[in-house]
């Protein structure tokens, strides 16, 4: 019974869900589910799980880019039709995992992972910079201030070398979140770039009554910086553009103020955030760089200020040290001298929990 | 092949060693029209600066108040193929393990009615189908539930699609079954999913440990974090074998070089409650003030694991920064047996969206409405006891709110007998 | 020329000050200021310190009552007289020190102040509970929930023998404020005593208008509890009791409004707080008790708490740990158990800054 | 002799090792009704549980703002002795040193005018005297003014009592004239000591060292804290006399007995950066990663001390609770060279002071202010560059005011031109 567009209530169904997971699992993952007994990785990408009952599986992880067509996901079909007896995985940072169930299975399956141009770069694993977790940007959203997969294509080729590799003293988490609204939920890692607005909306009074709830509106401004106005014959409202910090809330909630400048647009750096909850509890990441231009095509002051940040941190960290718990060591002063970026009236707080970040202690360094 | 619009700038996205989401849509684009005019409205974007969006109408499909994100671009005029340009969200099977059956018919289903163009995966966790036009959403939607048993995920304010962590499925250290209760969540709550009855949107994650690999603590409304409550289980000879160098210390994640692992320095001195020994021959934990953070396993895979009694933390309250700035979960229930039926966690998921459906504003996600309402309401309403594991430190500002039941004559005063003692 | 109260202008002088410091120094602080090279406790109470010249200053330190007569003014004048060339000094905790400058004179100083009864107590030095800095209770002013020197002559009389030892872990600094004003600034100690209301004030609706600028009123309220209310012919106000927390911060701006009630007030105890920057910066004191009834004359309730915390902090502190590096190191909820004070919901903040006191961790002990 | 009233609750308090003030009182009473009246009203306060005393009135001396608190009793029909009863607050010499000389003259006046009862001191630092008549204020202030050269101190929304440590004059780890500097300030501004004219009250401290005797980080709206930037200065064979158990560690603050310092125990591993090591000889200290925490310096005494190159941190805006909650000083001016004429800090203060009656609402305290306005404004204020130093950790939140100065074009939009690029 195909579909029928005059009576789409026919054979409906609705409310099923999504697909049992084990549906999908692997034999091999199926039969030791909750029996591993312990991991290896033997080389960047490349990770063998030993199960209580000796099995094994030996999984390959690739970066990609997130937005992908069918026609790149039927490839990675075939390659796991080939090689993994037709299943695959994606991690909750966007990579790809193989799964074979057998040693002599792994090096038949990377030969020809590698044999695709660059498509299916292995990766990821351990101390590296894995794949990043970003949004829509230009491609799909109407609020951001960045793209996002550009931007994050443009890092990725710059750190590409570690990627593949375990050179870091620990994991290296990068997000991307293109505006304030952070899908990507950025705020707690370890380099976040994050797309930021710097000129107040514009007010269109023509439409505002027409496009928006003026109550929602104001009701959305976190520093209560709308008011009402009318304009002309026009219900709309007006902005105090002292109190604006665009966060864009307002737009969200009333397309008649956009806020969108490519003058105005462009990216802020935020270090030294961490969700793990290893060593030490998890951490907002705090403002770096408060502002970069967009650099389109391939956004290279903040590709390098990110290389930079984090080349920093690679030579003076010791092993295990997150960024953050880099920075907590060696003290915020010396990672503005370190990494040579200027500290700004931006970089302290001012908004509710302001004070908690003040430094009310005599211990800092000269 | 020529394609429509010139992308000088995005053909410089081509170079450079990282997959190029660039090329992939190129390939695309020669035989979707959609995707042509993307490249070309997303030069535009690349020229501008600005992004060419508009806000989304609603749209979507039948009985469903969710699941699909209406997109139109702000120049039909230059990119007529992507005037409408919708998304849909379709939930993403548990840790997101695929046939290449199911994913191979979710191809084709696509690119015969949308772009052909997916993110795998969404932040929160769906299957992404980016690009379609109206008309296609019923199509689509039939044909995922018929044919794949797939069903839209969330958006709005609804319940949003659930996810966790690979868990037991290959990891050696998840404490509970994080597949099966992100599975148990998402169907029980189907309804929740689909049909906006909430404040604002909803989240759920669960992590099998504290690693934490899917940042439910960072991101989900309610993050389910798997750990246990009795020993840490060593294996002394395998210590022995770290500090020998016969094993590679983290699993590799530093290199694979065997080399003797300083466990002083590496594990004991980073301990953060400092609650293990090492004498030489025997490593001792002093379980009761462990804070299983995971370090010394994560360091020594093979030597140490999670102990047998697990459960999960639950921790209530994360969000993005939008209105009050970002919160982490805080602490709710320190320790949860979860196993199926999963009763105790379905009471107090039902008191929680109670309390948030009677007591929210529009737009206040529950982690805003704590920090409103205070902690102490959210307990009462979810009938837990107050318990140090929740705070981090007690309050240090004098304001407390004393309940008048503890006092003696409650809020009653006696002005007349007041002034008798103290004269005017 | 006498003071002449009809003219009080006459030979006015004003804006002087206070006497410039050093008329005041005994000789041997004069002649070595800024020469001093080290210290030593010889015991507790008594310290030397050790100039660059070879000079030597001896320094009793003896624990008194903040008030004081006259009476034992003049006598603590004979001391000095007869043994320090008379000058004497107060210490910022309210101790008094008694400066000899030869070793020779520290005996017969040192004997006749233990001859004089229970007056001249030798100790606050070093790991030790020094002399509690406290407020005016009942003795003087009009917002106190609790007495003063009362409570700080009972506690200490309980905590007499670590005044005079050095058997604590680290030094222990007690402080009393008899309301939320907290004039002793015990937000920072490591136990304060703090004198709490628990009911709303009373309104006195006939007397508000004379003796109160309403306006005032309602600002000075931290939760906006308090709104104009008409009452008969009567101006005043009306408080929201629910969102009152006892502050009374009203009651300082408007007589008529009293908080005092002996069945409601009382004292919370607050412990961790430090103020030196030394290895850990300051901190505030937490919420230890919520509420303890008032018990004069002996305050046997809050004395035995108190007591019991210190001696629990005592005997499971590491060396220079102050009590709130101890409660750090073992966890809150390790605090509560050990000492056996019950976690209610009083301990978990409510207030402005409340977010961040709360545990985003799955880190903590069971 | 037997008293007016018959006090059996505070006759409790006379028992006990600690020197007890009821039995002080006592002594006085004898011959001071007000001492006989005050006992008598303290009992009552004991049987209530509640105090007896009402707001004070505007009381004080000609042409002054402050230096008096009024007080008056609510029972003057049962205690009409203390029926007034007013505090003087007389500022100490500072850091509170006296000759007896002064001091008896000083209790002479206070017994023939007063109650010849005192707080030595007023938790600000003042020598407080503590109850008189008003009649009495006058002939009081003549006195201090003309026989022993003394002041009053302040109260209401003055500048208040300036304190300091005891600092050079006894401390070897002064890195600053805290005396001095309190004599300077308490000097220089004794119209705003005495004559009301900020919206609140404002409070100096100056700490010697970070160790903080008089605890200003804490309790003054300004901190002055002294501080060195150049390098501990470390006499290493008196650290082997520590390591050696020559020496007793911490000057004797854990007891007498010589015994050896667990320096790595005791010290390094205590160090808050580790910025030390001890290879069994010598001691080393990366001067460059030291915080200046007094921590080992306080351990050994006799083997380290302060640099050489010293001045001060500046930290502002500590204060009681009320009203949005106590706050800490936060560092404003990381070092400040202090020495005569203090130029420098002069102006700091007025600029300060300027900024803080120019915007400062009525009781509102510095502190207040800084936190409403935000640290940049007052930075802003007090011309200084912000410096990683003042903040614990840049912010979290994205909320960013950013400078219109730095945006190309400000705040300026074209709407017409938007709208040529994107259509509604
Ligand atoms: C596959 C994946 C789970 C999934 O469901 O998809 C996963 C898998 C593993 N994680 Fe993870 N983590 C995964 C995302 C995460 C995340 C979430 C994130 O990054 O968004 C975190 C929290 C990140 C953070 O703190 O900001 C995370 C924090 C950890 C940690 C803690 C590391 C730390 O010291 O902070 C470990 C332990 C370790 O690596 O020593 C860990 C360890 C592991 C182990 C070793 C677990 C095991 O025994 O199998 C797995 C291989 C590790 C590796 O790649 O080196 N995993 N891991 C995710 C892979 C993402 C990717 O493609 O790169
Ligand atoms: C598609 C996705 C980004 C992505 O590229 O992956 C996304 C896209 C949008 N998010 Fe999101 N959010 C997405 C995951 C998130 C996450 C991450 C997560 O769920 O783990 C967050 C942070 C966590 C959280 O929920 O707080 C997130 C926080 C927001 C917010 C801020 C909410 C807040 O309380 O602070 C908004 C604004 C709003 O709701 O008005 C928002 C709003 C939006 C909207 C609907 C734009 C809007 O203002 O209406 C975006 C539609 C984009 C588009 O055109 O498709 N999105 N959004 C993610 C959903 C995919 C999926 O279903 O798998
Ligand atoms: C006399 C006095 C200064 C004054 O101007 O009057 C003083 C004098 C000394 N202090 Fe202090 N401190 C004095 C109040 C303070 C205060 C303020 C307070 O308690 O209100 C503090 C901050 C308290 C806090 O952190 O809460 C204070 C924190 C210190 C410290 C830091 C200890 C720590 O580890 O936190 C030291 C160093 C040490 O003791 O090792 C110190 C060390 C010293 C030394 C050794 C300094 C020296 O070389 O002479 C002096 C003798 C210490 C002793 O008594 O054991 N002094 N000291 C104060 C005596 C008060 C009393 O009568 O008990
Ligand atoms: C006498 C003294 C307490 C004592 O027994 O030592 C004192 C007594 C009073 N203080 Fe205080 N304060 C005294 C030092 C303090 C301190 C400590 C300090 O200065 O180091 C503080 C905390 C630090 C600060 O300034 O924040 C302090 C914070 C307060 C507050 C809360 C201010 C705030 O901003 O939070 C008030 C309430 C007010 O100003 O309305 C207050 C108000 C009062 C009043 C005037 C009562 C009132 O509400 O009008 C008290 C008069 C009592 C009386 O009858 O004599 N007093 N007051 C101290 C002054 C003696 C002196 O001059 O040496
Ligand atoms: S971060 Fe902002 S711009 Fe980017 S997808 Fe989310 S809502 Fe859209
Ligand atoms: S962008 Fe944000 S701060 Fe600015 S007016 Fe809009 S809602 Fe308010
Ligand atoms: S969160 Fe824990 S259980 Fe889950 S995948 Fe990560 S390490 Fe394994
Ligand atoms: S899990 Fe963490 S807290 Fe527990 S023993 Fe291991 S390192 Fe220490
Ligand atoms: S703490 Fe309160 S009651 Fe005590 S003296 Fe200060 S203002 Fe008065
Ligand atoms: S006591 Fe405090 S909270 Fe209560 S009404 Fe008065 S000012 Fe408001
Ligand atoms: S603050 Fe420093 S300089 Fe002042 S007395 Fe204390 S230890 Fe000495
Ligand atoms: S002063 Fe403090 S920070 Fe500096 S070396 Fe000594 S212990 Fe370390």
């Amino acid at each position: 019974m195909p579909f029928d567009p005059s009576d789409i209530m026919k054979d409906r169904i609705t409310d099923i869900g999504p697909p049992k997971y084990d549906k999908f699992f692997p034999p091999i993952i199926k039969e030791n589910y909750g029996k591993w007994k312990y991991h290896e990785i033997l080389e960047p990408g490349v990770l063998v799980h030993v199960s209580e009952t000796g099995a094994e599986v030996y999984t390959v992880r690739v970066g990609a880019a997130r937005l992908l067509s069918v026609d790149l996901i039927r490839e990675i079909c075939d390659i796991a039709d080939k090689h993994c007896g037709g299943y695959v995985r994606w991690t909750t940072r966007n990579n790809i995992e193989f799964m074979v169930d057998d040693k002599s299975k792994l090096k038949p399956l990377m030969d020809d992972l590698r044999s695709r141009g660059n498509w299916f770069p292995i990766g990821g694993t351990g101390a590296s910079v894995t794949n990043v977790v970003h949004t829509q940007g230009w491609v799909h959203c109407h609020t951001p201030a960045i793209d996002a997969s550009g931007i994050v294509k443009a890092v990725m080729d710059e750190l590409f070398e570690y990627f593949g590799s375990h050179k870091l003293p620990a994991q290296v988490r990068i997000s991307l979140a293109c505006c304030l609204n952070m899908c990507g939920a950025v705020h707690c890692s370890d380099i976040a770039i994050l797309g930021v607005h710097r000129k107040p909306p514009i007010i269109e009074h023509e439409r505002v009554q027409n496009v928006c709830e003026i109550p929602l509106v104001i009701a959305a401004c976190p520093t209560a910086a709308i008011k009402p106005k009318k304009v002309g014959d026009y219900k709309s409202v007006e902005i105090n553009e002292n109190r604006c910090m665009f966060c864009g809330n307002c737009y969200t909630m009333c397309p008649a103020l956009p806020l969108a400048d490519g003058e105005g647009d462009g990216i802020a750096l935020w270090v030294g955030g961490k969700v793990s909850n290893s060593r030490v509890p998890p951490k907002f990441s705090k403002l770096a760089v408060p502002y970069i231009p967009n650099e389109p095509p391939r956004w290279p002051t903040t590709v390098q200020t990110i290389k930079k940040m984090l080349e920093t941190y690679a030579s003076d960290a010791k092993r295990y040290e997150r960024i953050g718990e880099w920075i907590e060591r060696i003290g915020w002063e010396k990672f503005f001298e370190k990494t040579g970026i200027e500290f700004r009236h931006e970089h302290i707080d001012d908004y509710r929990l302001a004070m908690t970040t003040w430094r009310t202690t005599t211990q800092f360094k000269f | 092949m020529a394609l429509k619009h010139a992308t000088p700038m995005l053909d410089e996205l081509e170079k450079g060693p990282w997959p190029s989401f660039v090329t992939d849509i190129k390939r695309m684009a020669a035989r979707k029209p959609m995707c042509e005019d993307l490249l070309g409205l997303l030069e535009m974007s690349y020229e501008h600066k600005e992004g060419h969006w508009k806000h989304g109408g609603i749209v979507g499909v039948f009985g469903y108040g969710g699941g699909v994100i209406g997109r139109y671009c702000d120049r039909p005029d230059l990119f007529p193929n992507v005037a409408h340009f919708h998304t849909m969200r379709v939930n993403q099977p548990a840790s997101k393990f695929y046939s290449t059956e199911a994913l191979r018919k979710l191809c084709d289903i696509w690119e015969e009615h949308g772009s052909g163009l997916t993110n795998m995966h969404g932040s929160t966790g769906d299957c992404i189908l980016l690009g379609t036009t109206t008309d296609q959403l019923e199509p689509i939607f039939y044909r995922l539930t018929h044919e794949l048993g797939m069903d839209l995920g969330g958006s709005g304010s609804n319940m949003r699609t659930p996810e966790g962590c690979v868990g037991r499925a290959r990891c050696e250290w998840s404490c509970l079954d994080t597949q099966d209760i992100i599975y148990d969540i998402t169907i029980k709550y189907q309804d929740e999913l689909h049909r906006p009855m909430f404040p604002y949107k909803f989240k759920f994650k669960a992590s099998g440990c504290p690693n934490d690999c899917v940042a439910a603590i960072a991101r989900a409304d309610c993050s389910i974090i798997g750990t246990w409550r009795d020993k840490i289980r060593i294996d002394q000879e395998a210590v022995r074998a770290y500090v020998g160098g016969e094993l590679v210390p983290n699993g590799g994640s530093h290199g694979f070089e065997k080399r003797k692992l300083d466990i002083q320095k590496e594990v004991i001195d980073l301990c953060p409650t400092r609650c293990m020994e090492w004498d030489g021959k025997n490593l001792k934990i002093w379980d009761e003030d462990c804070t299983r953070c995971m370090h010394c396993i994560n360091v020594m895979p093979r030597a140490l694991r999670p102990g047998t009694d697990v459960g999960a933390t639950i921790l209530c309250g994360a969000k993005a920064p939008i209105l009050e700035g970002a919160q982490l979960s805080s602490v709710i229930i320190p320790f949860m047996k979860m196993e199926p039926p999963y009763e105790e966690f379905h009471e107090f998921v039902e008191k929680m969206w109670d309390w948030w459906m009677e007591n929210g504003k529009n737009r206040e996600r529950l982690g805003e409405l704590i920090q409103r309402l205070g902690l102490r309401e959210f307990l009462k309403a979810v009938e837990v006891q107050p318990d140090p594991r929740m705070i981090n430190t007690p309050r240090f500002n004098p304001y407390i709110f004393y309940d008048p039941a503890d006092v003696p004559g409650g809020w009653e005063r006696d002005a007349k007998a007041y002034r008798e003692r103290h004269h005017a």
